[in-house]
């Protein structure tokens, strides 16, 4: 009974929203419409916000890929929230999950071919995701992803090693560490420029590894932060065996 | 490609893409129908292979180099996913 | 006065909260001064903040050097700054009851600065993304903050706060994408200044979808399910704290929403019709509850609602209402909650515990003089000069509901074995009634900056 | 009239978010209310990256051509509500985790999550 | 002239691709139990996976490098899940088709008493 | 461009039908390898809108991440729903 009536809620949210978004949809155009006034100043330009962005990345921040551009630069306080999020949860986990760490559950052990396999593939996949968050401003990507990577790497080193799970006080130092320098980069914005976040190093020459100012260091931080925050959330939820 | 009438190499590809197509949804009918997890995992294995080659040729069609990091991340990310649902079956997790 | 950026309210908490872990392999007894320390500092902040906004009108600072609808604004206006204030200052008096118990954690004093600074990120931005990456922290820190006392109840209350708090996300990001789909923009001001260029089902669209999204947060009816269990489940200290911090966050942001950001017609109706459905669910519920926990829970929720109606009347001395009785919600709530723990009587032999308690059923009630009053008084007058009985009827009718409930938990308390509450426990709840007290006696400290607030809002402005 | 591309997209959306509500209002099991949750956050996101869709668009990484650039901002938002998702999916796991260790099952009381 | 040249090669090449996947879906279909699904899906699928990367990176020569890259790692990694799972189903217990001539795992303390699915 | 849409209609049943299938099968390992699917087939369509980080960010996160906690979630609790 309760799940026909579930069904028929769901059925008619569905009639409604694709109804809503097929026939109510937005503007498509972007770089048209929409001019946009300043709060402060009160002055008007006679552009969008997002055509400003893909106009001016370029001679703003120096970096070549304008999503980048956006969650490090312009918008860069939304994604110190983001990493900040991530803590919160990985700590959350980490409270919630403290008396659940010891465990005995029977464990089978891996076979040489996956053990081998494994140290073979590993630095590999850890090489993958540095390069996906050290060329972040240059490629898509970026911290998030690089560190979910390597966070892979780990997961894979945690799967073959039954027993053993990660070094868990070098991992929240490596977090903590990452995460006061993102902070940090900010605060010397406000220091060295006027504002939080704001850039205050060289642009470099554009679409080169070494450009854009803060850019890539605020994406190997987080790409260190991510990493070892996704690997800390693994070894919890792994739980540690009791010899 | 050429804008407006349909050309050669849009044809091609149609019917590559529908090729793969299929192939994704005869691996999606093992992944719904399947016995057993095992099965499902073989269907994912083998859907995850054919979406990472639409996804290749997605990047070719949209003539976007730096789009083939998508397809390296996917090989690396479903080979992970593979191993751990191989071990929680194992009984290694 | 150097005027600090109201950046740092956030930004050092962030930072002392990263650095919590490396102080706790330090020293674990450490953490707790050092959290006091944090939250005090962050007081202090705010403090500096308000007396800015007040002496010189609303606080603009830009982000990463990029005006605005460019890059990130935070905007403190006057209701902000009173609301941060109130947050700063009672979070560390809150945190205060937790001295003395061996419990507390590391990790839980992270996630208590966490969620307020996020508490005090939501009432200071000015962009609706920003204020969705608030709303996120905020949850995700009392989710965890809820689940901390690791019983079952703990865990239901918890998952069913994680479940309608994730719905009401998907709601805020739909109502996200509707407005940028229209107007390209995230700004409030900007989206204020445009919405009228929006289609006329747009707006309702994503007015619906934003109020239903952050009325998880705010108690607010359609998706307040969660409120009794995850109030029942946590320890008392996180129950006051959730009452402080991110549920006043939430009735901002509501504010914000129906003044500044989509202010049309029916959505005041909308809102004024959701806030008397919140009121008498939540009294009634509260009416049949039995467990002590539970029923603050409800008259939580009962509050939340006279808040929102008072919200939603748009007028002048309607929203000087809605600040006092949000300050008056915060304080005795917090009292009530921390007071209630192991609830078993003995409050005439308990007279510092009997003392606080006993104001903060008195404000929460409407008894003069304490912030609960001035706030339903100052309704009532709004109400009775554009004549809805109605509403004051049904409003008194809810002060009696209440003046039951209350006078039955009182009763209830009156003998009894010896209660126990820490010596913490105890000095925190005298300081947040001895606040109380100050504010019924001199409420026109806080009635002039509501006035200006309430100005503010009306005008379109933060 | 919408791009022609965007009818699947929207479908594909209003479809998840419809699936994922359904789960969450008619399971009682809380790791099927997790994965149902996760459906609703996929299909936001993929709403919110359609909403910065252009037709024959490309994405808006260094191209010579800032007209055919699709619409970074909606790009950048899903990033973070990915992110978001994934924490706070973690975090209700681990909730069920423990309330597995207290109770023994995984289903919720009576009536499930949606008892007033 | 010889990108020409490749690039038909690589259009060839990944129709054999295509061809592959949809083999191994058959194969997916038909075959009787988990093992000979493996056998046939994990097989074809790589390669046509391997052979599509390859015929992409003939069509762009300038992405070959990243195309190489991609193909080694599949090389390395897809035996070593096939074998994972293969290991992981009859470790799980999932029954052998009742046609199985020969089990050599059989009498190994291999099996773990898994609920039956 | 026909051959997108083309492709996001395919997309549109690799999201779809393993959604299904997540929400209804009793067995809860193989609704995590179900929606860990859909969240792949979710990722190539937000390439196929021209978002490659957000894709990129979907294959490790959404997808690749969500499937491992979900194992060791499914190890540490139980794996039927009742």
């Amino acid at each position: 009974m309760k799940k026909a009536l579930a069904a028929v809620i769901s059925i008619a949210i569905f009639i409604v929203l694709s109804y809503f978004f097929l026939t109510g949809s937005a503007p498509i155009d972007y770089l048209k419409g929409g001019n946009y006034t300043d709060p402060i100043t009160g002055e008007q330009y006679n552009h969008s916000v997002p055509q400003q962005y893909v106009e001016d990345t370029k001679n703003d921040t120096g970096a070549s890929n304008v999503v980048t551009a956006i969650v490090v630069e312009y918008r860069g306080f939304d994604t110190l929230g983001e990493v900040t999020v991530l803590f919160t949860a990985a700590t959350g986990l980490a409270l919630l999950l403290d008396e659940l760490k010891r465990r005995t559950l029977p464990v089978v052990d891996p076979n040489f071919i996956l053990k081998s396999a494994v140290k073979v593939v590993l630095p590999f996949i850890i090489l993958v995701g540095a390069y996906i968050f050290i060329h972040g401003h240059l490629t898509p990507g970026g911290g998030f992803p690089g560190g979910a990577v390597i966070a892979a790497g780990f997961l894979l080193m945690i799967l073959v090693h039954t027993t053993r799970g990660l070094p868990e006080r070098k991992l929240s130092i490596t977090e903590s560490l990452a995460g006061i320098s993102y902070v940090l980069i900010g605060l010397l914005g406000l220091v060295f420029a006027n504002e939080f976040l704001q850039n205050y190093l060289p642009l470099g020459n554009f679409t080169m590894l070494f450009s854009a100012g803060i850019i890539p260091l605020i994406y190997i931080a987080i790409g260190f932060k991510v990493g070892s925050e996704l690997g800390g959330i693994m070894h919890n939820l792994k739980g540690v065996h009791e010899e | 490609m050429v804008e407006g009438g349909v050309f050669m190499m849009d044809i091609l590809f149609f019917t590559l893409i529908s090729l793969l197509a299929i192939a994704t949804f005869l691996a999606l009918y093992r992944l719904i129908r399947g016995p057993s997890a095992a099965d499902r995992m073989v269907a994912l294995d083998a859907i995850t292979n054919v979406t990472a080659g639409l996804l290749i040729l997605i990047a070719f069609l949209s003539g976007r180099f730096i789009y083939v990091d998508v397809t390296l991340v996917f090989a690396i990310l479903s080979f992970v996913g593979l191993i751990v649902v191989a071990r929680y079956l194992e009984g290694g997790l | 006065m150097v005027a600090l950026p109201p950046v740092l309210l956030i930004a050092l908490p962030l930072l002392f909260a990263f650095l919590a872990p490396l102080v706790g392999m330090v020293s674990r007894r450490m953490v707790k001064l050092y959290t006091l320390l944090v939250l005090i500092l962050n007081a202090l902040l705010s403090i500096l903040l308000f007396i800015n906004v007040m002496a010189n009108g609303v606080v603009y600072e830009q982000l990463s050097g990029f005006y605005p609808p460019v890059g990130i604004l935070l905007s403190v206006g006057y209701l902000g700054a009173i609301l941060a204030v109130l947050i700063n200052v009672l979070s560390p008096v809150v945190y205060l009851s937790y001295f003395g118990e061996a419990e507390n954690s590391v990790k839980f004093s992270m996630l208590y600065m966490l969620v307020t600074a996020s508490s005090t990120g939501i009432v200071i931005t000015g962009d609706l993304f920003n204020m969705f990456v608030f709303f996120e922290i905020t949850a995700v820190g009392s989710y965890g903050l809820v689940a901390s006392l690791r019983t079952k109840e703990a865990f239901e209350g918890s998952f069913k706060y994680i479940v309608l708090g994730s719905i009401g996300s998907a709601f805020i990001l739909m109502g996200i994408a509707t407005i940028y789909g229209y107007l390209k923009t995230l700004n409030f001001y900007d989206i204020a200044l445009r919405i009228d260029t929006m289609p006329e089902t747009a707006r309702l669209m994503s007015f619906i979808f934003l109020i239903v999204g952050i009325g998880v947060e705010a108690e607010i009816f359609p998706l307040n399910g969660w409120v009794p269990d995850a109030y029942q489940g946590a320890s008392n200290r996180v129950a006051s704290f959730l009452s402080v911090g991110p549920s006043k966050a939430g009735i901002y942001a509501i504010a914000r929403l129906i003044f500044t950001l989509i202010p049309i017609m029916s959505g005041f109706e909308l809102s004024l019709l959701l806030g008397i459905f919140t009121l008498v669910v939540g009294e009634l519920a509260a009416l049949r509850q039995r467990d002590v926990k539970r029923m603050l829970a409800y008259s939580s929720i009962g509050q939340m609602g006279l808040i929102l109606i008072a919200l939603s009347l748009h007028s002048e001395t309607a929203l000087v209402a809605a600040v006092f009785l949000m300050v008056g919600h915060a304080l005795a709530k917090s009292i009530l909650f921390i007071g209630s723990r192991d609830y078993s009587g003995g409050l005439l032999r308990n007279p510092l515990i009997a003392g606080p308690l006993f104001l903060g059923v008195l404000s929460i009630v409407g008894m003069p003089p304490f912030p609960g009053f001035w706030g339903k008084w100052y309704l009532m007058v709004d109400l009775a000069s554009r004549g809805a009985w109605t509403i004051i009827l049904l409003i008194v009718f809810t002060a009696i509901v209440e003046g039951v409930y209350y006078s039955r938990y009182l009763f209830r308390g009156l003998n009894g074995e010896i209660r126990t509450l820490t010596k913490s426990e105890i000095a925190s709840i005298i300081i947040l009634a001895s606040i109380l007290i100050l504010i019924g006696l001199f409420p026109q400290y806080l009635y002039d900056p509501a006035v200006m607030a309430a100005r503010s809002l009306l005008g379109g402005g933060p | 009239m919408i791009p022609e591309l965007l009818q699947p997209v929207f479908v594909i959306s209003a479809a998840l978010l419809s699936i994922g509500l359904y789960g969450v209002m008619s399971k009682r099991n809380m790791l099927k209310i997790i994965i149902s949750l996760g459906l609703v956050d996929t299909g936001v996101n993929v709403l919110i990256v359609a909403m910065g869709y252009l037709p024959g668009g490309t994405a808006p990484i260094e191209n010579g051509n800032y007209a055919l650039y699709v619409d970074p901002v909606p790009q950048a938002l899903v990033l973070t509500a990915i992110v978001i998702g994934v924490s706070v999916m973690a975090l209700a796991l681990a909730v069920a985790m423990g309330y597995y260790r207290k109770t023994g099952t995984l289903e919720l009381d009576k009536e499930g999550v949606m008892k007033w | 002239m010889i990108a020409l040249i490749l690039y038909y090669i690589g259009i060839v090449l990944c129709f054999i691709g295509a061809v592959f996947f949809i083999l191994g879906g058959i194969g997916l279909i038909r075959m009787p139990d988990v093992y000979n699904r493996m056998q046939a899906s994990t097989k074809t699928t790589t390669l046509g996976l391997m052979s599509i990367v390859l015929g992409v990176g003939l069509m762009q020569p300038g992405w070959l490098l990243k195309a190489i890259i991609i193909i080694v790692f599949i090389a390395l990694t897809a035996p070593v899940g096939a074998s994972a799972m293969a290991r992981a189903a009859y470790k799980s217990g999932v029954p052998l088709w009742e046609g199985t001539k020969i089990d050599q795992c059989e009498g190994e303390p291999c099996k773990r008493g898994v609920k039956k699915e | 461009m026909m051959l997108f849409t083309f492709i996001a209609w395919v997309l549109a049943v690799l999201v779809i039908a393993p959604a299904i299938y997540a929400v209804e099968t009793k067995d809860l390992l193989s609704a995590a390898i179900a929606v860990g699917f859909a969240d792949l087939a979710a990722a190539i369509l937000f390439l196929v809108l021209q978002a490659p980080d957000v894709a990129i960010t979907q294959a490790a996160i959404g997808a690749g991440i969500t499937l491992a906690i979900f194992v060791y979630a499914i190890r540490r609790t139980e794996r039927w729903e009742k």
